[in-house]
């Protein structure tokens, strides 16, 4: 199984505990992913606001360098990098003037996109592609006793539920039980974090992040799982904020493929587990490994 | 009592079976010649073109014209025996409805050129000549006929009275159309000669076939041992009997082989080949468009199964596509 | 060829049962289409003479829309299966006679889908418009010109193309 | 028959209907009348406003007899419309009816296009065609086929109930044949009727026993049609009988036996009651089921199912000796002149929409379920009660669930918003709680519905515009904690609104029956692409199918509430009654035929008839059509490889003719 892997800005960066989670569990699992040559910014939802057009170019740059590389499918982890890309994709097949644009930008740097690369998130490829009969086979360690909300946030699944329900998706869900977690019902699973509004408009913004903190912890949960980095930055970095502004909810956010890295037996330093700021309670019947 | 009728012979496009068949009346044909005049039968007697031309019009009772039209030769030679001729008469498949030569309109004629002076794996043309209708040779201008971009039915070239059928025509069917001829009790013009219901009615292995003839597979005579007695459909063989007029007595179902079709189809229909694939096809057994296409691929070629004798004479006559090409002076 | 006037004319087959019941269905409900299509009724697609779309497409038409009630659905039990057999040897033999693809469609259109209707004769029309007129019986008169010479030789004003089918004239 | 036949010359009489501005605003008619006139054999070419009205074809029948016309083409319609009226007016012109063509200009021409050049043109290659065929035309006989005059009703439900009873009652004997146990569909677990609030089980117990008692009505439930063969007056069905394991002559209904099973308890999620309560694996599904037996459960019955148990119900029953474990399924096989299919609707499931949370709060129920709990012989003796026993102080009641939606189902259910009005009532009848109704639109278009709307406003209900985002159990104030929050837009107030409730009321949309596609081909019907029965014409065969003698009823045929059921069956039960007292049934002379002396008797076209119409006659060594099989599809006739075979209306020529003409006018 190989892919051609898209990281992005954030898991270079703030959420590099993503990447360093994501290879190791991904080698452990015999997923084979080569690093684009040469990748630029994916445009982001800011980019996609001020030009459409233009920010198609810098996208589709990324997928024609994809497409050239090799047949395989795209692995995109950041939730936003995901749905820039295929939102990209989309708009170059339904609109020929956005087409026609990004071709030309194209042809300048010698490049040309067909459309033919799929752009595919990790927990599509892990429920998928790699399977969870596969996964639970490389368990050594259960994350028995270990309450998890999965949340999946705004991007993964909408506006295109290709791999997943946009309402209610479950593929997080059934890997963390693959792997042994307790998975809390969670509702609020596809919430808004804040997104961008905790810095811009922290009222708005961080009131919504501390609703999800808020019933992660009513329910129970010892861990918030996510898969976007901003998502993760929300809701770890501004808790004492929140907690002095609504009261307590203080409760760690990991990726999940961190925990999965965990029940694969893998070391929370080595999955960049010490990033976090609000660090995430040893594992139930552990010695303390933080 | 007048003179006897005068009767002439003619072939264009053909391989000379039609010819054949003539001779083959036998002893017959002294029966034909004490009864009529030939004026004109290049194959036998040595008659000229400008014998013809000094006949005044209409003054041949009956032309017996075979082979189809492919050359401006022979499109001449049809339009000058058709004013000198009272009835002009379709003799065999290929005067008739084009014939195996009209099985060339599947092609251009730069296409046919090439492969039969360049290609054909035993020529040997390292020089690329090709026919010219004009050559110059030692002062000498020699000429050929032009060679037509489409192979056609006499019919598609002058009017026609009757037709013979056949590849070729029966010796009875043949005597008996001169008999009708010389006895004056013609059919309404345009009519063929032979019986309208199809081959299947004079079959010998008629009562073999089943009611519930269902096709799994089809095969090709070569890929099998016929049994002699079973209807060749029953056996998956393509027989073209049921689309075929009769007149022929079944002669190759009788000798083991499948009928191909060379009588044509019966007055009723226009197109043969058409008849015979919606015939077959719709007593395909399979019902999924796998098994189908299975099915249907044990017959190859389906123009040439289906129109071997007839494709000028078929409702799209030729392949669309084909272009209209010059005639080829230069090589 | 390239009449810039020039329309894709279709002659289209349609079942009593299904299709011909879903174009009158696309017409109540105003489901406006190309206006290309001319439709001839049949009780049933099986009653389709292969012959016919030979025959519409000698006479002009650019293509041959076959309009038929779903797998399984026949009213007629399965009328549309010998439809079908049909279908795939013909395109075949379309194909070999060198009539694209495009040119001659079999749909399955059940009496509900009204706006199949629409969508399958638009979508056609554009593809035979893409295609460029078929127009066999101009084809066969460019092809018939290499006669000219002679027939003008022999003082005969009457085209062969007049005479074809002679039997049928008779008939 | 007239005269107009001398010289065998043709005399054709074209008519171009305007149709009002139908066909006239797209088409221009006399333009078209002009082009036709000129063609060879043409008459007579008129165009008139309304060619279907009496002076329209008093117009064709004056023409007829003045100018000696002997063939007739209209240009108005779609024939499927008014073929038979105009052959019938060609008839009473003194014509054959069948030397008549009909060109269809409207449907196929003027409501389709855009351009009136276009149209136009349109017009004219269509009617020049019928114009050639119409030439070939011949006079035919139509043949008469006689009605069985019993009748098939499929589904016991309320439509189904009333379709037989009013057929019964007219002296028409009727198989009535149900899947379930028993008869009542979902009528029966509804506890009260919109908008009269009239008790639903008043009215229909009665109408149930009544099929029970009926000496024309042969009830079969717990059976299955698995075969129809036939055509319309002379349908032949095979129905599977289900073992119910029950002798339905001997029990009485005592229900001791359910008393006596081994399970003391029920064990098993009831039916009748959605799954509110339990019964055991030996049951009576509700207790004014008819017939009034037991029935046991196959899949649930230790006997049944392993042979292994002490079979206390054979004890309880002991001589009435009703229950027979070895009954077997049976088949059994009836001749029907009619068919009347009422087989209903499902249930929208509300999983499929996870945002509602049903399956996942528990005191999220759907309307069903509310119905049951309403109603005073259900799982709560008709008190109104959360999961854990309380009785709710709020409910809301979302709509459209299921209906009106992109994502799920486009159509309107068309009784949820009464539906759901009728239980907001009863709620506050029988509690104190607050109901807010959650709409998009109130649809209450029924007699008495919109005063109903009026009650329920005047009742305190709250109605809330806006579709309902999601419920969910995550609190954001004090007093939404512990409760089912509803997040929704008010669209008249323009913000979104946090509501927090007790109980939350689906109100489920009607679906077609899962099976309903094999329904469909089993009796050879049409089904539009929502799975809904598919009706003749929306508007004037609304019970008729494309098959004749095929007639649908009730929700079948697409949502619709208890009095329209009820109309369409008995409108139903008096088209079958239409048939059955005329006796026979005319049909179409579209038969093929063969041509004894152009027959090679190849047997090609022997195997091709659906109806085995076609056979081998060994002594002339030809086939033969029986001409009383044939439906006329005119397969055979296409396979012919001789064209020996031909068929009536839809001859060779016929055709290749309309083909040129099709193609003439460019």
């Amino acid at each position: 199984m190989k892919y051609s892997y898209f990281p992005g800005c954030s898991l270079k960066g703030l959420g590099r505990a993503y990447e360093e989670s994501l290879l190791p569990v991904m080698q452990h699992l015999g997923v084979e992913l080569v690093e684009l040559d040469d990748w630029n910014c994916c445009g982001a939802t800011a980019y996609m606001s001020v030009d459409e057009t233009k920010a198609a170019v810098l996208a589709a740059r990324n997928l024609a360098i994809a497409e050239k590389a090799g047949p395989h499918d795209l692995m995109a982890p950041c939730s936003a990098c995901y749905l820039v890309l295929n939102k990209t994709k989309h708009n170059i097949a339904d609109f020929p003037e956005i087409n026609a644009a990004v071709q030309r930008a194209l042809g300048n740097a010698n490049l040309t996109y067909s459309g033919n690369v799929p752009v595919r998130h990790p927990l599509d490829v892990l429920v998928h592609d790699v399977g969870l009969d596969a996964i639970k086979e490389k368990v050594v360690r259960p994350l028995k006793g270990l309450k998890v909300a999965p949340y999946y946030g705004c991007q993964t699944v909408r506006p295109y539920a290709t791999f997943d329900d946009a309402w209610n998706p479950t593929t997080m869900d059934r890997l963390l039980a693959t792997v042994g977690a307790e998975v809390v019902h969670f509702p609020l699973k596809t919430k808004c974090c804040g997104g961008s509004l905790t810095g811009t408009v922290p009222e708005a913004g961080l009131r919504l992040t501390y609703i999800l903190l808020k019933e992660a912890v009513r329910r129970g949960a010892d861990v918030i799982a996510t898969a976007c980095p901003l998502c993760q930055f929300n809701l770890d970095a501004y808790q004492d904020q929140i907690n002095r502004r609504w009261g307590p909810a203080r409760i760690a956010t990991v990726y999940f493929t961190q925990l999965m890295g965990l029940a694969f037996g893998l070391s929370p330093k080595q999955l960049g587990l010490k990033r976090n700021f609000v660090p995430m309670k040893p594992l139930p019947a552990e010695p303390a490994t933080v | 009592m007048p003179d006897k009728p005068k009767i002439s012979f003619y072939w264009c496009s053909s391989c000379g079976g039609c010819e054949e068949a003539v001779v083959d009346f036998a002893e017959d044909i002294l029966g034909v010649l004490e009864a009529v005049d030939i004026v004109f039968w290049p194959v036998a007697m040595d008659f000229k073109k400008k014998h013809v031309e000094a006949m005044p019009d209409k003054s041949i009772v009956a032309t017996l014209l075979n082979g189809a039209v492919r050359t401006s030769e022979q499109e001449e030679m049809a339009r000058l025996l058709r004013r000198k001729s009272q009835y002009l008469i379709a003799y065999g498949a290929c005067a008739h409805l084009g014939g195996i030569p009209s099985l060339a309109n599947q092609f251009s004629r730069g296409q046919l050129l090439r492969y039969v002076y360049e290609e054909a794996p035993t020529v040997v043309n390292e020089a690329r000549t090709r026919p010219r209708t004009s050559v110059q040779n030692n002062g000498h201008t020699v000429t050929l006929p032009e060679f037509r971009n489409v192979v056609r039915a006499l019919d598609q070239v002058v009017e026609v009275d009757f037709y013979i059928p056949g590849c070729p025509p029966t010796p009875k069917i043949t005597k008996a159309a001169i008999g009708a001829l010389l006895e004056g009790k013609l059919p309404p013009k345009g009519s063929v000669l032979a019986p309208d219901v199809a081959l299947c009615d004079q079959c010998p292995r008629k009562a073999s076939k089943p009611a519930d003839l269902g096709f799994k597979e089809f095969k090709r005579p070569h890929q099998v041992v016929l049994d002699p007695n079973l209807c060749l459909l029953a056996q998956g063989i393509v027989c073209m009997g049921p689309a075929t007029r009769g007149g022929c007595e079944a002669l190759c179902p009788a000798g083991n082989m499948p009928c191909t079709g060379c009588f044509g189809p019966t007055s009723r229909v226009r197109d043969q080949g058409a008849k015979i694939l919606s015939s077959l096809c719709a007593n395909v057994v399979s019902k999924d468009e796998k098994g189908i296409r299975d099915t249907l691929a044990g017959i190859p070629d389906p123009v040439g199964a289906f129109y071997r004798y007839g494709l000028a004479g078929s409702l799209l006559r030729r392949k669309a596509n084909l272009p209209v090409e010059p005639a080829q002076e230069t090589p | 060829m390239s009449d810039p006037k020039w329309q894709p004319r279709i002659v289209a087959f349609f079942c009593n049962w299904c299709t011909y019941t879903a174009a009158d269905l696309a017409g109540v409900s105003r489901l406006k289409h190309a206006s290309n299509a001319r439709v001839i009724r049949l009780m049933c697609s099986g009653r389709v003479d292969p012959q016919f779309i030979l025959d519409a497409l000698a006479k002009g038409a650019d293509g041959v829309l076959i309009g038929g009630c779903h797998l399984g659905d026949c009213h007629y039990g399965e009328g549309n299966y010998k439809t079908l057999r049909r279908f795939q040897m013909l395109q075949r033999l379309l194909r070999d006679m060198g009539i694209e693809d495009q040119r001659v469609r079999l749909e399955w259109i059940s009496a509900s889908e009204g706006e199949r209707v629409k969508t399958v004769i638009n979508d056609m029309v554009e593809q035979i418009r893409a295609l460029g007129p078929l127009n066999l019986p101009q084809r066969r008169q460019d092809w018939d010109r290499e006669m000219t010479p002679l027939a003008e030789a022999a003082g005969e004003s009457e085209s062969a193309e007049q005479r074809a089918e002679p039997e049928a004239a008779h008939a | 028959m007239n005269t107009n036949h001398r010289n065998g010359e043709v005399r054709i009489g074209f008519y171009i209907c305007h149709c009002g501005h139908n066909i006239a605003g797209m088409v221009d008619c006399p333009a078209v009348a002009h082009y036709i006139a000129k063609l060879p054999g043409v008459v007579v070419s008129r165009d008139y406003k309304y060619m279907c009205s009496d002076p329209g074809q008093e117009l064709i029948q004056q023409d007829i007899r003045e100018h000696q016309l002997n063939r007739v083409v209209v240009a108005s319609c779609s024939p499927l419309l008014h073929e038979h009226t105009f052959r019938n007016a060609v008839a009473a012109g003194g014509l054959n009816p069948f030397y008549f063509q009909m060109v269809n200009i409207r449907e196929h021409d003027s409501w389709v296009c855009t351009d009136r050049g276009e149209a136009t043109a349109k017009a004219k290659s269509l009617s020049h065609a019928a114009v050639c065929r119409v030439r070939f035309h011949r006079a035919l006989e139509t043949t008469r086929v006689p009605i069985h005059p019993d009748v098939l009703v499929v589904g016991g439900g309320i439509a189904g109930i009333h379709a037989a009873l009013t057929l019964g009652n007219a002296g028409k004997k009727v198989y009535l044949v149900e899947r379930d146990p028993s008869i009542g569909g979902h009528m029966a677990q509804f506890d009260k009727t919109f908008p009269t609030l009239d008790c639903a089980a008043c009215i229909l117990t009665p109408k149930m026993s009544a099929v029970r008692a009926h000496e024309n009505i042969t009830l079969w439930s717990y059976s299955e049609v698995v075969k129809v063969s036939g055509y319309v007056g002379n349908y032949t069905v095979t129905v599977k009988r289900k073992p119910r394991y029950v002798n339905e002559e001997l029990c009485v209904g005592c229900l001791e036996c359910i008393q006596a099973c081994i399970y003391k308890e029920g064990k098993f999620p009831d039916e009748f009651n959605v799954g509110l309560s339990k019964r055991k694996p030996i049951y009576i599904p509700f207790p004014q089921a008819v017939p009034p037996v037991v029935v046991i459960d196959p899949e649930r019955c230790l006997q049944v199912r392993t042979g292994k148990c002490k079979k206390t119900c054979l004890e309880a029953c002991a001589d009435r000796k009703a229950i027979d474990f070895t009954q077997k399924e049976e088949l059994v096989e009836i001749k029907v002149g009619n068919i009347i299919v009422a087989t209903g609707f499902k249930l929208f499931d509300a999983k499929r929409i996870p945002q509602y949370g049903y399956g996942l709060y528990p005191n999220v129920v759907t309307a069903i379920e509310l119905e049951r709990l309403v109603n005073s012989s259900g799982p709560t003796a008709g008190e109104i009660v959360l999961r854990d026993g309380r009785p709710p102080k709020s409910v809301g009641m979302i709509l459209c669930v299921g209906s009106r939606d992109m994502k799920t189902n486009r159509w309107c259910s068309r009784t949820c918003c009464m539906h759901s009005m009728k239980l907001a009532q009863l709620v506050r009848e029988h509690t104190d709680a607050d109901v807010t109704v959650f709409y998009m639109d109130i649809r209450a278009p029924g007699k008495g519905c919109e005063e109903f709307y009026d009650k329920s406003l005047k009742e305190g209900i709250q109605f809330v515009r806006g579709r309902v985002a999601e419920v969910t159990d995550w609190a954001l104030a004090p007093e939404e904690e512990g409760k089912l929050v509803i997040r929704v837009e008010d669209t008249l107030a323009g913000f979104v609104r946090r509501i927090p409730v007790d109980m939350i009321v689906l109100a489920t949309g009607m679906e077609p029956q899962a099976d309903a596609q094999e329904v469909r081909r089993l009796f050879n019907m049409s089904c539009g692409t929502e799975g809904w029965f598919l009706e003749k014409h929306p508007k004037l065969a609304p019970v008729s199918t494309f098959t004749d003698g095929v007639f649908i009823a009730g929700c079948c045929q697409g949502p619709k509430d208890i009095p329209d059921s009820i109309a369409q069956s008995g409108a139903a039960a008096a088209e079958a009654m239409a048939l059955i007292d005329k006796g026979y049934i005319e049909q179409e002379p579209n038969t093929a035929y063969i041509v004894e002396a152009d027959c090679s008797g190849c047997k090609s076209c022997i195997p091709l008839c659906p109806y085995t119409a076609i056979s081998f006659d060994d002594a002339k060594q030809k086939a033969q059509i029986n001409e009383a099989l044939c439906k006329g599809c005119g397969t055979c006739v296409a396979a012919c490889p001789s064209a020996s075979i031909r068929q009536n209306l839809f001859e060779d020529e016929e055709i290749f003719s309309e083909i040129e003409g099709v193609l003439a006018y460019v």
